[in-house]
């Protein structure tokens, strides 16, 4: 059955942006206050999974023209790497480092590799969830 | 600060995520594959050179001191096994190559063989309990996708039964793991055991101990819980079973031994009384089932059932015999399990089937793949100077120690009737009135011998060898008998 | 003046589960399913933009941080429930969900029945 | 006094929660199930709300907005299989 | 509460366990994801549920409620969630190869001996 | 008595080990000199082996032993040593010289055109191997090894012909009953090196007097003698022994005859010094071998196939050799009796072992030879080949009369031995001996006369007689000279040794026979053979069996119904086959029993045994434990989820719609966050409500297309019940299990560490997020590795599609 979608795809846009700014910052929040990688993942594909409800598999494929089969594996390696760059420090593996800086805008902040480990995790979660939807979407 | 620990993990898993890039060049895949795998050999052969001098060697990840963070912990019996685990991966690797097919091949086989290592290695290392876990899903994770890769029907229909088995198994690890934390309030094995031994293992520990039991059982598959297997084992492609039949049940074993030594021995009177019978029990119906089928894959699918229970049998002697002699059996029943199934899958891939009836005079046209299944098979029914037969008589003596003789006279008699179902395979499938197969000339016979040779190589190896590796076997027996070599290793007291 | 905040914050949170118990009411007294999203809808909306707010006071009052959170969410209900309860009256609609039988008027009834039936049936 | 009146509306909206409940399990119809899981997401972010101000934390005000999107997305999910069968359309002819 | 909870993950296993020996491989599956609620709550039961406050540093001073269960969860809860989608997407599949969900349907072939 | 240590190692091990290192060459040479016949280059090791052992018996026979020590496991006590006395000796010179001749006559007996000769030589040099390495070796491993390698190629030998069924049903068998023995062997072996602490047989010896107190003595004892039995084919073991009839006859002589079947003779010989302390030993010994002689002899005569008469007349013999061993054992139990008188029974012993291998091999080769010519070694179709092939009968007539113990032929020396050490059994006193003992000289004599019988039908019925051409596929003549020099050789030696037996027991016999009673000094005894001891109850034996032989021979047809009191359905062969039949039957039956193919009976499996398991435990170990003071106050509202999520979980088993179903289990999930929200787990609740959120959808994604849920009237009341108790069994062991533990909370839990650390050493402020992604961050890496595998997983799994039966995917 035709239905007219215009009032769902207006608000889809919307939201999906909200949502992903909110997942953006959950992800940085997460060593501070709840969130995280994960969550923050989740909650990106979230906004994905919106822009699919409201237009379909064609179309939001051509809004975002990305392999998320790499996404994933593009994640898992940003994730392993960080593990295993503490090879080069002659350090016990997935030793984190972080340090504390003043940058502008943030006021007092701190560079954590445990941020980049958490960025794989992200990267993973929208992989995966994109993946599965997309594939399960294409095969009905 | 020892990384080389972790390597033989992190060394596939970055393999296995390179080669997602790589799914559309197969070449590519192949070849990488190879060499991360003979990187992996030789980096366990390392591994192995340094724990043999420096004894017990113990990663805190993270730089987190023991009890907290992640231990990973390579004592020799871990390394030994992760060598077997590469070689069997290595053999398997080159056996896909000309069996697994192109389809396979773009969808990320080499990535999923891969991963599996990576669980299969990372569960043999670590020293943490819910890491323990989370290697379990890693390479339960990647054997339910091996499993139904492909998709075929028989495929499915078991994955199903499969994945449903192992995730009830996988909740009991999870209540396991929620219990003994409840009790001793810590996840690092070491440490937990230091304080079980404090506490003198109360009722409830025995209680978690035998559910524990049951998830490792579930997964070794020991008596009343390995029903799941032979139907499971049964529909993958050849070189997938060959992977799944060395060497997941033997992480199932493999974390039985490692908690039933170090964690829960303070009331053997009880669990390894239990275990013992349970074990004797899988070795009975692992060789029912075994004697009487047709069909190759499940006669050989059964006797994985029986090693199961034979080592299970050595672990619950507890003597230095019977686990040392599980140990060498474990070690032993790898690599001969993998090369029996890399040789029955080129029988069924001649054939076009896997019944017995359907063929014979194999000998005929492939004489040396008939006689590296004849060496295999003897192997596995233990005749010296092969590998089974050292670590049979270890456990045959260590059963007299511990006086087990029911389960002496088991072993030797599922020993004569693991002969006869391998040798029916040799009866009735090589020899016999040689027949005319379609298609049996398209299959590259010659290569896929190759790697089963290898295997079966490694077996003789092993088994005249037996004089040298039996100091790395009596230093992995070590910390068994005496847990306090692997705690001081692992809490640097 | 924090008492009075903090009196106003209590009296919204009051208002809010008031009303969200009476959507519920109204959730499961309705008759059928499109007077029952009329009550879920406006009602529960409602509800939890007051207690939203009043949470917002409180935490404003007591810890003295500014929740953004808690304002977009605000936001973000208001934008979205109504389009759910449009969806899901439509849908039910569409489905063929049958009204109450004392309902009087059916517009959309009769915009569709202006349409040809083998259009309808895609 | 404020306590009390947090927990009197936790009351009020846990009691609305089992109503809701009885209306999803019931039906008679999906669009029915769907209005109440819709309201019960909604009470969920008033229930958090009321608890986080009761246990004194803003460590759960994530959540309000995480539920209001989850709900949304849920509803809209759910709107659409029930109207045309299939959540994710494969690509529309238009 | 903890007596009051293990009465609830209790129930939960039952109706998991009961869920899982039916036919359907959809009760299956939902079997499944209560047998992980279940052992999800359990966990955090087994932590201990003491009163205490939000594991997070700094929004108060007072005893934490133990964090390590928590992150234990965290785990578990992701890995029952892939496994849960890969049960189903098998499920679906065998569903579309099979043309059944009845799980009695689906007997191996135990018996070519 | 001394030793040579180390100066023969290498020579003596290079003995054992080269017939495997030219196997090796074999195929090699087969495929670069396919003219000439493989077996040429074959012939020179066995006759050089020969020769090399000849030259140790003047050594030993001076009382020197040889031994070599050869490190192979010395952690487990496993070393190749190998030691030479007089016993090892004599087996040594059997193998190598009736090899020789048996390679010999191979050659012209295998066709190289037709046959596969290289496998055919390979198996025959791996059994000569193995055979010396078995005679050889001092430890017991190292013997075991040999022997199951000696099981292995006869098995490989049988099945020669491998497109015969006979000969892989013969192959099978031989390998089932000779493996088994084989493995009881070890499990003897093993409770004998517990006992003694070593596997070394010279060690053993040593602590004979310890050994036999021991209570495992007795099952060692057993298990070794069945080993021994099977491989010696003893009654009831036998049964294997006429189907391996169907290796080559040059196989058959060798294997079957002369070399193999005596291993179990050989170790028992071995081993009596270890073991005749108990009377247990020589009872059983003497008994078995007695009544295979019987058993062995009355099968024999109602064969119709030459081979298979030879068969069960090699399986009488066996018993008989059997016999005097188990009489010559007493000699070492009775310190304090004359023993020459039991010596004489362990002398006889190995006398009849080296006639029984002379006149045996070359009626074996002589019934090759009417095979090969005649194309039939059925006694029906045969007849008067006399003068076709004068050469084989005068052969068959030197073999089988001395079979037959007549004199002149060595045979006859043996037998008269035999009955006096049979007759001195009744002088023994033990297990009522001067009743029961009497069966002894009895039971000799009866089986004597069949022994007689089948010779007679051997050579009479082949030989003399209507000949009968047409029943034969050839028209027969004369074999090749080459052919005929082997048995010529052996008959000759029949008659040589029986004229002048006397070239033997000061060379051979009584090395031997000091091995096997090492409490005798070989000063102290003179082996002396005389044809004549005048008029003693052995001569009247003797001619007693000519007479009632010639008898019964003359009236065969007259008795031969006798056969038929056994009926067929009773003989040990169709036991066997029932057994084996049944076994596989039974093993099928039993195995469907359990593997239904229906997941859920194994899934009631594992749910009873983890109920039963679990149970037992917690009342065995008194472990339920039950402690209020450790809780937690309960609140109201906690108290009204978790009635919403018991009685969701609850209501789910009655949901009727698949919709229903699903959405119930979001609705706990969602439950479950909101504990997770009043347990202040943050966190939790955030992904918890994601996840549960994705998974309905999931949910939904996957089952729109499935039909409505199965009606649940089908299923019975009895099947929801049963579910019903396994799940409640379920349950309340889970939540027991739960509060006990939680009552037993028994040390402070780590996590303090992570509350003081996480800001200082890891600088974050969600502690819980901080130990995911650092303190336990590896446990997250892989979790992620988990999902990405799922993600891959549902794509390939979905995408990839292979039909069935195709080459390269072969299952099904």
């Amino acid at each position: 059955m035709k239905t007219n979608d215009i009032i769902l795809q207006t608000v889809a846009k919307v939201a999906s942006l909200v949502i992903i700014l909110f997942s953006i910052y959950i992800f940085f929040g997460g060593h501070y206050s709840p969130g995280g990688g994960f969550v923050g993942g989740l909650l990106a594909s979230g906004a994905i999974v919106l822009l699919l409800l409201a237009y379909d598999l064609k179309t939001v494929a051509n809004m975002l023209p990305v392999d998320y089969k790499l996404v994933v594996a593009a994640g898992l390696l940003i994730s392993s790497a960080t593990v295993s760059g503490a090879l080069f420090f002659d350090a016990p593996l997935m030793t984190h480092a972080y340090q504390y800086f003043e940058l502008p805008l943030l006021g007092h902040t701190s560079l954590h590799t445990a941020v980049l480990f958490d960025l794989g995790v992200y990267l993973v979660v929208i992989g995966i969830t994109m993946t599965i939807i997309q594939t399960i979407g294409e095969s009905e | 600060m020892n990384n080389l620990v972790f390597l033989p993990v992190l060394l596939p898993l970055l393999t296995g995520i390179i080669l997602i890039f790589f799914s559309k060049y197969i070449k590519i895949q192949r070849f990488l594959s190879l060499v991360s795998s003979s990187l992996g050999i030789i980096l366990s052969c390392l591994l192995i050179g340094k724990v043999h001098d420096q004894g017990i060697l113990a990663l805190q990840v993270g730089s987190w001191e023991a009890p907290f963070g992640i231990s990973i912990v390579a004592d020799m019996l871990s390394s030994l096994l992760v060598l077997t685990t590469n070689i069997i991966g290595f053999a398997v690797l080159i056996y896909s190559f000309y069996s697994i097919g192109t389809g396979r091949e773009k969808f990320y086989y080499y990535s999923f063989v891969q991963f599996l290592l990576v669980g299969v290695n990372g569960a043999f290392l670590t020293g943490d309990i819910f890491n323990l876990f989370v290697f379990f899903e890693v390479m339960l994770m990647s054997s339910y996708v091996l499993l139904v890769l492909g998709g075929t029907k028989a495929q499915l229909r078991e994955s199903l039964k499969y994945i449903l088995v192992n995730v009830i198994s996988s909740a009991l690890f999870v209540i396991s793991v929620a219990y003994l934390y409840s009790v001793v309030g810590t996840l690092n094995m070491a440490d937990i055991s230091r304080r079980i031994a404090e506490s003198g293992q109360p009722g409830i520990i025995t209680v978690i101990a035998v559910s524990f039991l049951i998830v490792f059982g579930l997964k070794g598959a020991i008596f009343p819980l390995f029903y799941w297997l032979p139907g499971s084992y049964y529909a993958p492609p050849i070189p997938v079973i060959a992977l799944f039949g060395a060497l997941l049940t033997k992480v199932g074993v493999y974390a039985i031994l490692r908690t039933f030594t170090l964690l829960f021995y303070h009331d053997q009177q009880y669990t390894h009384e239990l275990l013992g019978i349970l074990a004797i029990f899988t070795i009975i119906v692992g060789t029912i089932g075994a004697v009487g089928y047709w069909d190759i894959k499940k006669i050989i699918i059964y006797n994985i059932v029986i090693a199961v229970g034979m080592i299970t049998f050595g672990i619950s002697l507890m003597n230095e015999q019977g686990l040392s002699g599980a140990i060498y059996y474990t070690i032993h029943d790898m690599i001969i399990k993998a090369a029996l199934f890399l040789l029955v899958g080129i029988m069924a891939m001649i054939t076009g089937t896997s019944d017995l009836r359907k063929m014979g005079g194999l000998i005929q046209a492939y004489p040396y793949a008939a006689w590296t299944f004849f060496i295999a098979a003897i192997s596995l029914a233990g005749i010296p100077p092969f590998s089974g037969f050292a670590g049979k008589l270890l456990l045959l003596e260590g059963a007299v120690e511990g006086e087990a003789y029911v389960g002496f006279a088991v072993i030797l008699i599922s020993s004569l009737l693991m002969l006869y179902s391998v040798m029916k395979i040799f009866i009735n499938g090589f020899w016999g009135k040689p027949r005319a197969y379609k298609d049996a000339d398209l299959v590259p016979v010659s290569r896929l011998a190759v790697p089963a040779a290898l295997l079966v190589i490694v077996s003789i190896a092993l088994g005249l060898g037996t004089e040298a590796i039996y100091p790395y076997i009596s230093q992995a027996m070590e910390p068994l008998i005496d847990p306090a070599i692997y705690i001081n290793a692992v809490l640097k007291e | 003046m924090a008492e009075i905040f903090k009196f106003i914050a209590g009296c919204l949170i009051l208002i809010g589960a008031f009303l969200s118990l009476v959507s519920a009411f109204g959730i499961i007294r309705l008759p059928d399913v499109y007077t029952r999203n009329h009550a879920a809808s406006k009602s529960s909306t409602l509800g939890i933009m007051s207690i939203l707010i009043g949470t917002f006071i409180y935490f404003f009052l007591e810890h003295g941080h500014f929740n953004s959170r808690i304002l977009l969410g605000v936001v973000f209900i208001f934008i979205t429930a109504p389009v759910a309860g449009h969806i899901i009256s439509r849908a039910a609609y569409n489905t063929g969900v049958k009204l109450w039988d004392k309902s009087v008027l059916d517009d959309l009834k009769q915009a569709h029945d202006r349409i040809p039936s083998e259009q309808k049936d895609q | 006094m404020f306590a009390t009146v947090l927990k009197i509306s936790l009351v009020c909206v846990s009691i609305s929660m089992l109503g809701l409940i009885y209306r999803m399990i019931k039906g008679p119809s999906v669009a029915d199930r769907v209005v109440a899981l819709d309201a019960i997401g909604i009470n969920l972010i008033a229930i958090i709300a009321l608890v986080s101000m009761i246990l004194d934390t803003s460590a759960f005000l994530e959540a309000i907005l995480l539920l209001g999107i989850l709900s949304f997305i849920g509803t809209v999910a759910f709107s659409k299989f029930i109207e045309k069968g299939e959540v994710i359309e494969n690509g529309r002819d238009l | 509460m903890e007596i009051v909870m293990a009465v609830v993950i209790g129930i939960l296993f039952m109706s998991a366990t009961y869920l899982m020996l039916s036919k359907s491989i959809l009760r299956i599956i939902i079997g499944t994801g209560l047998l992980s609620h279940g052992a999800h709550l359990l966990i955090l039961t087994m932590g201990g549920l003491k009163r205490g406050s939000v594991p997070l540093l700094g929004e108060s001073a007072g005893p934490y409620v133990d964090p390590l269960p928590q992150a234990l969860i965290l785990t578990a809860i992701v890995i029952s969630f892939g496994v849960t989608s890969l049960f189903l997407v098998v499920a679906y599949r065998t569903y579309q190869e099979l043309g059944t969900d009845n799980m009695d349907k689906l007997r191996g072939k135990e018996s070519n001996e | 008595m001394e030793f040579r240590e180390v100066e023969y190692m290498s020579s003596l091990h290079w003995a054992i080990l080269s017939p495997f290192f030219i196997a090796c060459f074999i195929p090699l040479v087969y495929k670069q000199f396919h003219r000439v016949h493989t077996g040429w280059f074959v012939l020179f090791l066995p006759i050089v082996l020969f020769i090399y052992f000849t030259g140790f018996i003047h050594e030993v026979g001076d009382g020197r032993h040889l031994s070599a020590s050869l490190g192979w496991i010395p952690s487990l006590g496993i070393n190749f040593d190998v030691y030479a006395d007089g016993l090892s000796l004599l087996f040594s010179l059997l193998i190598t010289g009736i090899g020789a001749l048996v390679i010999l006559y191979s050659i012209y007996y295998l066709d190289k055109d037709k046959e596969k000769l290289h496998t055919f030589y390979v198996y025959l040099l791996l059994f000569m191997g193995s055979m010396l390495g078995l005679v050889l070796s001092d430890n017991l491993i190292v013997l075991y090894m040999f022997w199951e390698f000696t099981s292995l190629s006869s098995f490989l030998l049988i099945g020669y012909w491998y497109h015969r069924e006979r000969s892989r049903y013969g192959a099978q068998k031989s390998l089932l009953i000779t493996v088994l023995g084989g493995l009881s062997m070890l499990g003897g072996f093993v409770l004998l090196s517990f006992m003694g602490d070593t596997y070394s047989i010279r060690e053993l010896m040593g602590q004979t007097g310890e050994l036999a107190t021991d209570p495992l003595f007795t099952a060692s004892l057993l298990l070794i003698l069945l080993g021994a039995f099977t491989k010696s084919a003893q009654f009831p073991f036998h049964i294997w022994l006429p189907d391996a009839m169907e290796a080559p006859t040059p196989v058959s002589a060798y294997l079957h005859s002369a070399t193999m079947v005596k291993a179990g003779i050989y170790l028992v010989a071995r081993l009596s010094p270890v073991f005749a302390e108990s009377s247990l030993w020589f009872w059983l010994i003497a008994s078995a071998g007695i009544l295979t002689l019987v058993w062995g002899s009355y099968s024999a005569v109602k064969q119709t196939d030459l081979k298979a008469i030879l068969a069960y007349s090699t399986i009488s013999q066996l018993g008989m050799i059997m016999s005097l061993l188990g009489a010559g054992a007493a000699a070492l139990h009775y310190e304090s009796m004359d023993k020459n008188i039991y010596m004489a029974a362990t002398v006889a012993a190995v006398f009849h072992l080296i006639n029984h291998a002379t006149f045996k091999g070359s009626l074996f080769m002589a019934a090759g030879i009417v095979d090969h010519e005649t194309g039939t070694r059925d006694i029906r179709k045969l007849g008067g080949l006399m003068n076709f092939m004068p050469i084989t009968f005068t052969i068959t007539i030197i073999g089988a009369f001395s079979m037959a113990g007549l004199p002149p032929f060595n045979g006859f020396l043996s037998k008269e031995m035999f009955f006096t050490s049979m007759v001195r059994v009744t002088e023994m006193e033990i297990f009522n001996m001067e009743t029961w003992g009497v069966l002894f000289p009895v039971l000799a004599w009866v089986g004597s006369i069949f022994t007689f019988v089948y010779s007679m039908i051997i050579v009479l019925k082949t030989f003399t007689g209507k000949f009968k051409p047409e029943k034969l596929e050839k028209k027969p003549h004369e074999a090749p000279l080459g052919m005929l020099i082997p048995p010529v050789i052996l008959a000759s030696l029949v008659i040589i040794f029986g004229f002048f037996p006397n070239l033997l027991a000061s060379t051979v016999i009584e090395p031997a026979v000091a091995a096997i009673q090492p409490g005798l000094s070989q000063k102290q005894f003179q082996i002396h053979i005389s044809h004549w001891h005048g008029f003693t109850i052995e001569l009247y034996m003797t001619l007693g069996v000519i007479l009632l032989g010639s008898l019964l021979y003359i009236t065969w047809d007259k008795w031969k119904c006798v056969y038929h009191i056994i009926p067929g359905r009773l003989s040990l062969n169709r036991m066997y086959d029932a057994l084996l039949a049944g076994m596989e039957r039974g093993s099928i039956g039993v195995t469907k029993l359990f593997m239904t193919g229906y997941i859920r009976t194994y899934l009631v499996y594992i749910f009873l045994f983890f109920i039963v398991s679990l149970g037992i435990t917690l009342w065995r170990e008194d472990a339920f434990a039950f402690d209020v003071g450790n809780t937690a106050p309960v609140r109201l509202y906690e108290v009204i989820i978790s009635v919403i999520i018991a009685t969701s979980a609850i209501v789910i088993l009655f949901a009727k719609s698949r919709l229903t179903s699903i959405i119930i289990l979001g609705a706990i999930g969602y439950m479950v966050s909101l504990f997770f929200v009043l347990f202040r787990a943050p966190d939790l609740a955030l992904t918890q409500l994601v996840i549960e959120t994705i998974s309905v959808a999931l949910f939904l994604l996957c089952f729109y297309h499935l039909p409505k849920l199965s009606s649940r009237k089908e299923e019975r009341v009895a099947f929801r019940l049963n579910n019903a108790l396994i799940s409640i069994g379920v349950g309340v062991i889970v939540a027991l299990i739960a509060l006990s533990s939680h009552s037993n909370k028994l040390f402070e839990s780590i996590s303090n560490y992570y509350i003081e650390n996480a800001y200082e050493e890891a600088g974050g402020k969600n502690i819980v997020n901080v130990i995911l992604v650092d303190f336990r961050g590896l446990d997250t890496m892989f979790e992620i590795t988990v999902l990405g595998i799922a993600a891959l997983g549902i794509f390939a799994l979905i995408k990839l599609r292979l039909a069935r039966g195709t080459l390269k995917d072969e299952n099904e």
